[in-house]
Order: structure tokens, then C-alpha cells, then sequence
């Protein structure tokens, strides 16, 4: 049975979403003409270095919501699941070019990488540099496939590099501190049930009653492992563990935390696994020095979530405090 | 308009409308191992396609290729849009000269070694690429061996796509969305793959014609009977 | 078949969201020990008038999201969809007390009037006073029921009460200005699926593959007409007609809109709808100060969602505009 | 503990093992008409109940029933538990000085004025009340007429209830959640009503067990023959 969605004509699903989007957030951004890129109102901002993403639709707030002061300069919307053109990006690169140079934040995927090489070589008088996000630990590091995907943790990762580019760093700077965000961030979610993509209409994946999958990736491809429903503390543990021995966070460390619904969770249960990861780490003594819980980095309707932790030293814990001001994410001024 | 560049325009839009059609069947699959936008992506980018060929006007099969390229780079995105808009975009320089066999097999080199580069991929990778690469060598085949009519050596391409269609089901994907499913992906078709056989055999259906000739599918060394 | 969550014993489903809400927002709020009641942090605020609310949980990020500078000093949870306690809801009157009073926004239903009710009595030593939110047009004027119901509308009182509160206005004062936004505020939603209680793990409502269910409570009470599933332009249409209608909106006035989603509606949804009632707005030349777009009130994993407008007058903009910080709503200083 | 606290009790911890047993057949009940989780609030609320009727020592029955009122209001909550919670508080009274047919009445009387002002509601609204308030009657005229014993009483109580019970049925919805429920909630009985069923019937259980007398749910004018 096909799913009941709130859309018109299923191929206008991402430019409806995104004049929506423009028309709710004014103040924050505007919409190139003719494009389904999203930049902030006042881009390029002269003499900072712009940084800018894109990818497949379906994951909002990912990766519009992230546009506006202190965080991103621009993002480009593919349809749904699937990279934005290499034009768009390449249009995209350009308008976010305040003379410093762009950095492109990209997901670790074929498709979000092979547009933006094309895009940067057609955007040859901007200064480009790019930082690929592979947080995903559920992808093993096995040779016979393409390496682990960008999800959530990707967020942090946009926080930071834009912090330090609104401080003023240079090109290069801010690629080597979101390298260094990149190298400290590590993520795993668990599904509950499958997205359904708007113009197909039905699940994607084949989740039984009574089964969850450990490691689901963003657009429903397989994780690690299937198993049996459990409880919100055993999925939690669960995935806790392997993210803190992923990162091999020890006694001392300090980390920051997100709690990402998948799109079809509701905010009461995120807070249950928000309580048990920080009953987990309390018990490990790492310090826990924020939890973001929300959605950040959503499935389309997937019931689910997934966990990212990031490791904190004091550069990284300054730009993540560092005020940001944009549709999904808000920190005001101390 | 060239006879060639009609010819050219008459392929893309058969090739269009048959890859439109083949819609549900082509999310179908790429749900099964990907990520269930592939059939979708192509007709968003098809149908641009279509759009333009109806209404510009071009000056020889090469400027229509590189347009048709270009329009998929620009509306159908995703890894497939890239992959084969770039692929022809590149490949189209080999049609300038006007479309014989000769021609013919250098674009199918050109978009074949492009798709290996860009992708990234080689065979056995469980990608489109192991549909085309397959074809490319039935057709070079026939020019060198100089023993088939271009009716023959397109029922050959055709023929050669299918095992590597085929090929594709036992493999694990190492590629793309569906290199994740990892051994959950064996059994399938790759969507990509099955993409490449619908656009051969509509080219294969329009030479038939063309050339008046009906030649089915074959190989030289054909399986069929021990398969 | 019961529908997969993330939780564990349904019972600690509360105060566990409640613990992880609490363990996530350490610098906006604290939870009163052995209650279910969060307050901010720094609570009470001498010489403030408190502003306080209550209601069943499962609406989350209603309530104690709105909690924080600016807006709520506190929040009683209930259990899902029941009533707080008014043991609960007279300690919540105690802490929020700073000596210049007490507020509480009270949505219109006879569980948490009747708790309230009893809560102040038992807070005898705090100056009290309520408003009751019924912003809930679908629910006609008839004898025959309990009247309107208070749904998301409600987050734009507590904004607006948090920020009269927040300039120093009096008891009355507040309770005054409060008053005249629900005046000002009409809501109605759209449900297309039935939300499923974590302890029952059953859909509530019996909606078929193709009804949506137009007009529907925040719980799952039925609303004005089931219908056959339509586009998102033609719904949006449907409630933008009827919410203006009933505030008699006309021609030059000014409102501030909210697209809230019921739960397990993405967000680019949202925002599809948004794009259709901007459009519609500006057609009949109303101008819109701005639109929320997001989950405000949910109906636990309801899909679906609603629009709310508040007419605007020099005041309720300012008041609107006031920064605020709480977990669900930031507005930084400008 | 007098015998009459012992007493009240026992009814007490009977009453809630009857209702917790009863959860799914409630929740069922109020997602028919009302928002699901009327049977989930009684379990909760009777859970801390028996909890609190085991570990504490009380003086005197109206000791017992204020305690249980006050542990439904913080525990048990919504609309329901504030209005069995403060009706047992108000009506504890009643029962000071010890448990017979007078006091029953007497407290059966408070508990039902109460719901009706705390819960602003008259007969036919179809809620608990209209289950309280026919059972009230029926004990009331035992005591008037002076002719019945207890347990006779007691099963007209029942009966009375039961009646009350079935006239919500058709009943339109007036108050609470299932008002919303407008024309849909004809057909289905209150869930509050049925609890209140529930409860009569297991202390009726105990008043012929105190008796060791055994009589069935009737009332003088049974229509049963007729209905
Ligand atoms: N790196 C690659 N090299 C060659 N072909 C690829 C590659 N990645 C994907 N493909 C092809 O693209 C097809 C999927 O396209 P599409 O669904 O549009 O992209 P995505 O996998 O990003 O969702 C696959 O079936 C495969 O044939
Ligand atoms: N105002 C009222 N007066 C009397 N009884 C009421 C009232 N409101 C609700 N009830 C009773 O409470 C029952 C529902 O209780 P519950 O489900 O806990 O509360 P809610 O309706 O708030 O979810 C109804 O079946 C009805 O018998
Ligand atoms: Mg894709
Ligand atoms: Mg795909
Ligand atoms: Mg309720
Ligand atoms: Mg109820």
C-alpha cells in the first residue's frame, strides 16, 4: 500500500520543498534563480571563505537548514537520494566565492564526489579545496565496496568549518580544521523501518514486524546486521559501544554528542537513547560536553536514529560553542 | 538538418521514450540493491532530454550527443546522470566526421573508457559498466574482423550486453548504493546494467529498420543451448 | 501488528524522555527532583512573573522544549496524553514562583483545567492566574462538546507570554497580553495516519490507505471530515481558507504562520506545504511576517500537520521577536 | 488495623488487581472513543496504589481511602484520576467512624456529587458518572425502603450500574475525549462507565463473600425479560 505523503506532483517534491523553504527563512537565505541551490542572504560575504555542501535530497534539515551565519555559505539540493548536478554545485561554488576561496564539505559517496570534481574543474577561477566526511563505522573497511558513508556526523562537521571560517581562517585552515573534526567523528544508526521515497511510494527496504537494522545507511541501504527488535537501552548500548571503541575514546576524553532522529522517530524517544548514551559514557568517565538531540541528518520517513559522537579538544570545543544562525541550527551570542 | 544528425535525434528519442517506459521496472531493481531513485533519475533526465532535442536545432550527431550530455549532467544528476552524460559529452568528438561503423565503435570506446575512468570501476564491479564494456568489444569484434554487416555487429552488441547483464546477478556490488547490500546484492541485476541492454536493443530495433534487416540477438560462440 | 519504537518498559517511557531531555539541555533546564516538572535552570526568577505550562506528554517538543530565557519557566509532563498530576502542577506553581506571580497557559481540555484547578487551590501562598488556549477551529461551536481544543497555536502564547514576562510587565499584565494573542490565533490540522500510544503499540484511529482525516485532535480525537487523500496544495487550500476565515482576516493585516508537523512528517513536507500557504497569503495580500516551519506540537508519530496563524499587532511582532533560548527555539539577539 | 480497615483494603487491593486484569479491554475501549490510554493511566495509578496499601499503616478506613484518593491524584493523573482521586479525598469522610450501610451510602453519595461538580458534568454525557450515579440510586432506595439487606443492596448497585453502563451506548459523547468523537461515539459504551462497572461488581464479590450470601445483579423492576 502506498504511503500517504503531503506532496503534489512527486517530481516537484524538492523545488516545492526548497521555495517553501526560501519563503520561511528570509532573513537567513535566498534561492539562486533557476537552480535548487540555497545560499545565505547576503553570499558571498567578501574576504571570508565560503563553505558550502550539496547532496541528494531527503535527509532535511540536511543540508538547506545548515545555510546562514557561522555555518554554511551555500548548499545544493539533488532530487531525492541522489547527488545534485555537477552545474548546480559548479554554480554553487561560484556564487558562495567571496574572494578567499570555497570548501566544499562532501559526503563520502561516488556520486556527491564525481559531481563535485566535475563542478570545481568547470569552476576554475575560484580557489577550491574539499574535505570528504566518511563517519559512518558501519561500513567495515573491506575492500569490495566504496568506503564509509557521510551521515550525521557531517553536521558537526559543517558547525565547525564554518565557525572557522567566520573567524577569519584562511582557505587552507579551514580544511586542515575540519580534516581534524573528520578524524574525531564517528557514527551508527539503527532503522526500525524503511524510508519511502515520494515518487516510488513504497518502503525501500524489506523490515520485518519484529526485525531492526543495525548500521542502516541514510537511503535505506543494508547496515551491519538484522536482528530482533530490543529495548531503546540495548540498541542504544549497542551502538554506543562501537562508536566509543571506533574512535577509541578513553577516560578523560571529552566528546560532544548527537542524538539524529531518522525522520519518522519522535523527539520522546530520542531523549530515552539520549539518556541511556549519557548514562553510558558517564560510567566510562568521558565527559560529555553537549547532546544534540533532533533531527539532523533524516532518512525521508525512516523510524530510526543514529548516534554520532565527536572528540573534543579546545579548538574544536571554541567552534562548536562559536554562535551560529540558521533555519535548523541556533546558538545565540553568549 | 544532416540525415546523420536526424538519425542521431531519432535514436535519442526512441532510446528516451523506451528507458521512460521502463520506469517502475528500473526503481524496482535499484530498490532491491540501491536506493530506488535510479528509474526515477532517468526519466527526470529523459525527459529534459526529450525537451531539448524537439526544440533546438543542432548542427551535426556530435552537438546533438554533447547537448543530450549535458542535459543529463544538469537534470539527472546522481551518480547515473554524471556517469553518462559526461560519457558522451566526452565520447561525441568521435561522431563529428558523421556516424558510420567505424565511427560508431570509436564513441562506444570513448564512452565506454570514460564511464571506467569517471566510475572509477572495473568489470565484475557489478556496475552498468559490465553491460557496456562487453558490447564495446562485440563491436570492435565485427571491425576487426571486417566480417559482419553493422546489422549483425548490433545484434552482436546486443547479444554481448545481455551476459553482461547477466553477469551482473551472481556478483557482489563493490560500487555505488548497492556496494552496500554487499551479499544481499547477489542474485540482482544491476539497475545500471539493465538500463544499458534497453538502450542497445532500441538502437539495435532502429537498425533493423534502417538497414531493412532483422537479425536477433547472437554471437558468434553463442551459449544458448548449453545455458 | 505493534509498531516498533525506541524504548524500553513503557511505563518509564516519561521520565526516561524526561531524564535524556534534562541530560541534553543542562544550561537551559533542570528537572525537579521526583516530579516530572522541568524548569529552567535558574528558576525561579526573582521579581519575574513565571510563566508555566502543562499537558500530557507525547507531543513533544511540547512542553518542556519551550522552557528557557525568554519564554516558559517551566512545564509539567503527564503521562502520554494524560493529564500532569496537580500535585505536579502546584509544585510547578511553587518553584516558578519569583514573587511576582504566576502564569499558566492552560490548553482547553478538562484534565488539565480540572488539575490546574486544584493545583492553585493547593498553591495557595502564590498569586495565580490562567488563560485557556483554544485555538483548534475544527472543533465547531456546538453545545454538545467540550469546546475548542488548545493545539500548536499554543507555543506562539507561550512566546509571546515569555517575552511580556521576560520585559517585566505585571501578573495581569502578562495574562492580558496572553489573552489577546488567543485571541488572535486560529490552528486546524490534518492527520494522515493514526499516532500509536507507546503502551498500547497500536494505531489509535482506524484511517484507511487512502483517508486523511481532515480537522483531527492532537490525541487522535476525530476531527471535522475524512476524505480522500489530496495533493498538498489542494489540503493546504482547504485549512489556509478555513484558519483565515475564522480570524476574519483580511486585505493589509499581518500574521505570523506555523506549519507544525504531528510527528512522522519530514520535513521538506513541511515545507511544500509552506511554500502553498505563503502563496496563498500573498494572493489575498496578507502580509507574512514569517513562517515556522517544523515540529512544534506532535501528535506522537502522527503523520500529518498544521497551520496556525496569529495576527500581528505592533506589540505581539515585538513580543514575537524576543530573543529566546530553549531547547526547541532559539532567537539570538539581533 | 480495625477489622474495617483491614476491610476497606482488601476491597481496595481487590479492586485494583479486577481493573489492572481489565487494562486491555479499557485502552481498547477508550482508542474507540476516546485517546488510548485510559486503561494505561488506571494500571499506572493502581499499581502505586497497591504499592502504597501494602507498605503503610493506616488508622481508620477513611485513612485507607484518602490515601488511595491522593495517590490516583499524583499518580494516576489525566482526567480520570483527578476525578476518582478527589472524590475519594472528599468523600473519605464519610467513613470515619467505621464501614455499614449508612456510612456506604453516605460516601457513595459524596463520591457522586462529587465527580458531577469536579468533572462538571449531568447525566447522559456519557462518562463515568452515568455508571455512579444510577448505582447511588440503587443503594439509596435500599436504605430508604429499609427492606434489602446489604448484599441485596450491593447486587442492585450492580445492576444499576450495569444499566447505566449499557445507556451509554448510544449515548453522543459530551465530555472528555470521546466528545470529539461527536456522532462516532454512538455505539460504544464509556470506558470510565465500564471501569466503574468493574469496581462494583468485584466489591459486590466481597460484600457476598462478608456475607456468605450469594445474590445475582437484579434490581426490583428487572427488565430483563423484556430488554
Ligand atoms: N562508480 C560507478 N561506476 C559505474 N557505474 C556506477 C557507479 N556508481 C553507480 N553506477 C551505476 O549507476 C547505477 C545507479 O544509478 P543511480 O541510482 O542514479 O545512482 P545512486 O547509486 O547514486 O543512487 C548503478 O546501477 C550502476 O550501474
Ligand atoms: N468531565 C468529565 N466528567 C466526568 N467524567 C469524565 C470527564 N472527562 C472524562 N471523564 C471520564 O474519564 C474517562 C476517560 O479517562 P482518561 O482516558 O484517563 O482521560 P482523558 O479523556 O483525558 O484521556 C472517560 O471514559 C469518562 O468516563
Ligand atoms: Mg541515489
Ligand atoms: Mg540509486
Ligand atoms: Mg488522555
Ligand atoms: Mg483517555
Amino acid at each position: 500500500m502506498a504511503k500517504k505523503k503531503l506532496h503534489n506532483d512527486p517530481t516537484e517534491y524538492v523545488s516545492e520543498m526548497l521555495e517553501g523553504f526560501a519563503a520561511a527563512n528570509p532573513s537567513h537565505v535566498r534561492r539562486v534563480d533557476e537552480t535548487d541551490i540555497v545560499v545565505r542572504a547576503d553570499a558571498p560575504v567578501k574576504g571570508k571563505v565560503g563553505v558550502v555542501t550539496g547532496g541528494g535530497s531527503g535527509h532535511e534539515p540536511m543540508h538547506a537548514g545548515y545555510v546562514g551565519k557561522g555555518m554554511l555559505d551555500g548548499a545544493a539540493a539533488g532530487a531525492v537520494f541522489t547527488s545534485p548536478s555537477a552545474t548546480d554545485m559548479q554554480e554553487l561554488i561560484e556564487v558562495c566565492d567571496g574572494g578567499a576561496g570555497v570548501l566544499a564539505v562532501v559526503k563520502n559517496y561516488e556520486g556527491d564526489i564525481m559531481n563535485f570534481q566535475t563542478a570545481s574543474d568547470l569552476a576554475a577561477d575560484t580557489e577550491y579545496e574539499q574535505v570528504i566526511v566518511d563517519d559512518d563505522i558501519s561500513v567495515s573497511e573491506a575492500e569490495d565496496r566504496t568506503g564509509r558513508r557521510g551521515v550525521a556526523g557531517t553536521v558537526f562537521v559543517h558547525k565547525i568549518a564554518g565557525a572557522k571560517a567566520a573567524q577569519g581562517a584562511s582557505l587552507s585552515e579551514v580544511a586542515a580544521t575540519a580534516e581534524k573534526a573528520i578524524d574525531n567523528i564517528a557514527s551508527m544508526g539503527v532503522a526500525l523501518s524503511s524510508c519511502i521515497t515520494p515518487e516510488k511510494g513504497e518502503p525501500t527496504v524489506d523490515l520485518s514486524a519484529d526485525e531492526i537494522e543495525l548500521g542502516i545507511g541514510i537511503h535505506g541501504e543494508p547496515g551491519v546486521e538484522r536482528t530482533e527488535h530490543q529495548s531503546a537501552d540495548d540498541i542504544t548500548e549497542r551502538i554506543t559501544t562501537d562508536v566509543v571503541k571506533d574512535l577509541d575514546l578513553a577516560m578523560g576524553d571529552e566528546v560532544v554528542a548527537m542524538v539524529n532522529g531518522l525522520g519518522a522517530t519522535t523527539q520522546s524517544e530520542l531523549y530515552i537513547v539520549a539518556r541511556e548514551l549519557n548514562r553510558i559514557l558517564d560510567g566510562k568517565s568521558i565527559a560529555v560536553h553537549d547532546i544534540w538531540v533532533g533531527e539532523y541528518c533524516t532518512s525521508l520517513d525512516m523510524a530510526g536514529c543514529s548516534i554520532s559522537l565527536l572528540r573534543l579538544d579546545d579548538e574544536l570545543r571554541e567552534l562548536l560553542n562559536y554562535p551560529v544562525e540558521t533555519p535548523a541550527v541556533t546558538i545565540a551570542e553568549p | 538538418m544532416t540525415d546523420d544528425t536526424t538519425l542521431v535525434v531519432e535514436a535519442v528519442e526512441r532510446v528516451a521514450d523506451r528507458l521512460v517506459a521502463a520506469e517502475p521496472t528500473l526503481t524496482e531493481l535499484d530498490s532491491q540493491i540501491g536506493d530506488a531513485d535510479f528509474g526515477v533519475n532517468l526519466r527526470r533526465g529523459l525527459t529534459a532530454v526529450t525537451e531539448t532535442v524537439k526544440t533546438d536545432e543542432f548542427n551535426g550527431p556530435d552537438d546533438v550527443l554533447d547537448t543530450v550530455g549535458r542535459t543529463l549532467i544538469s537534470e539527472m544528476a546522481g551518480s547515473s546522470g554524471i556517469l553518462f552524460g559526461k560519457s558522451l559529452m566526452e565520447a561525441s568528438d568521435t561522431v563529428t566526421d558523421g556516424i558510420d561503423y567505424e565511427a560508431i565503435v570509436a564513441f562506444a570506446v570513448a564512452y565506454s573508457d570514460n564511464v571506467a575512468t569517471q566510475g572509477d570501476v572495473t568489470l565484475g564491479s557489478k556496475t552498468m559498466f559490465d553491460a557496456i564494456r562487453p558490447a564495446v568489444y562485440a563491436l570492435k569484434r565485427g571491425q576487426e574482423l571486417d566480417d559482419v554487416t553493422p546489422t549483425q555487429a548490433s545484434a552482436h552488441a546486443v547479444k554481448a550486453c545481455e551476459y553482461g547483464v547477466g553477469f551482473t546477478i551472481p556478483l557482489r556490488a563493490k560500487k555505488g548504493r548497492a556496494s552496500y547490500t554487499e551479499w544481499r546484492s547477489v542474485g540482482y541485476p544491476d539497475p545500471g546494467a539493465v538500463a544499458v541492454l534497453l538502450i542497445l536493443r532500441e538502437i539495435h530495433d532502429l537498425v533493423e529498420q534502417e538497414h531493412d534487416e532483422t537479425v536477433e540477438p547472437s554471437l558468434p560462440g553463442d551459449l544458448d543451448d548449453v545455458l
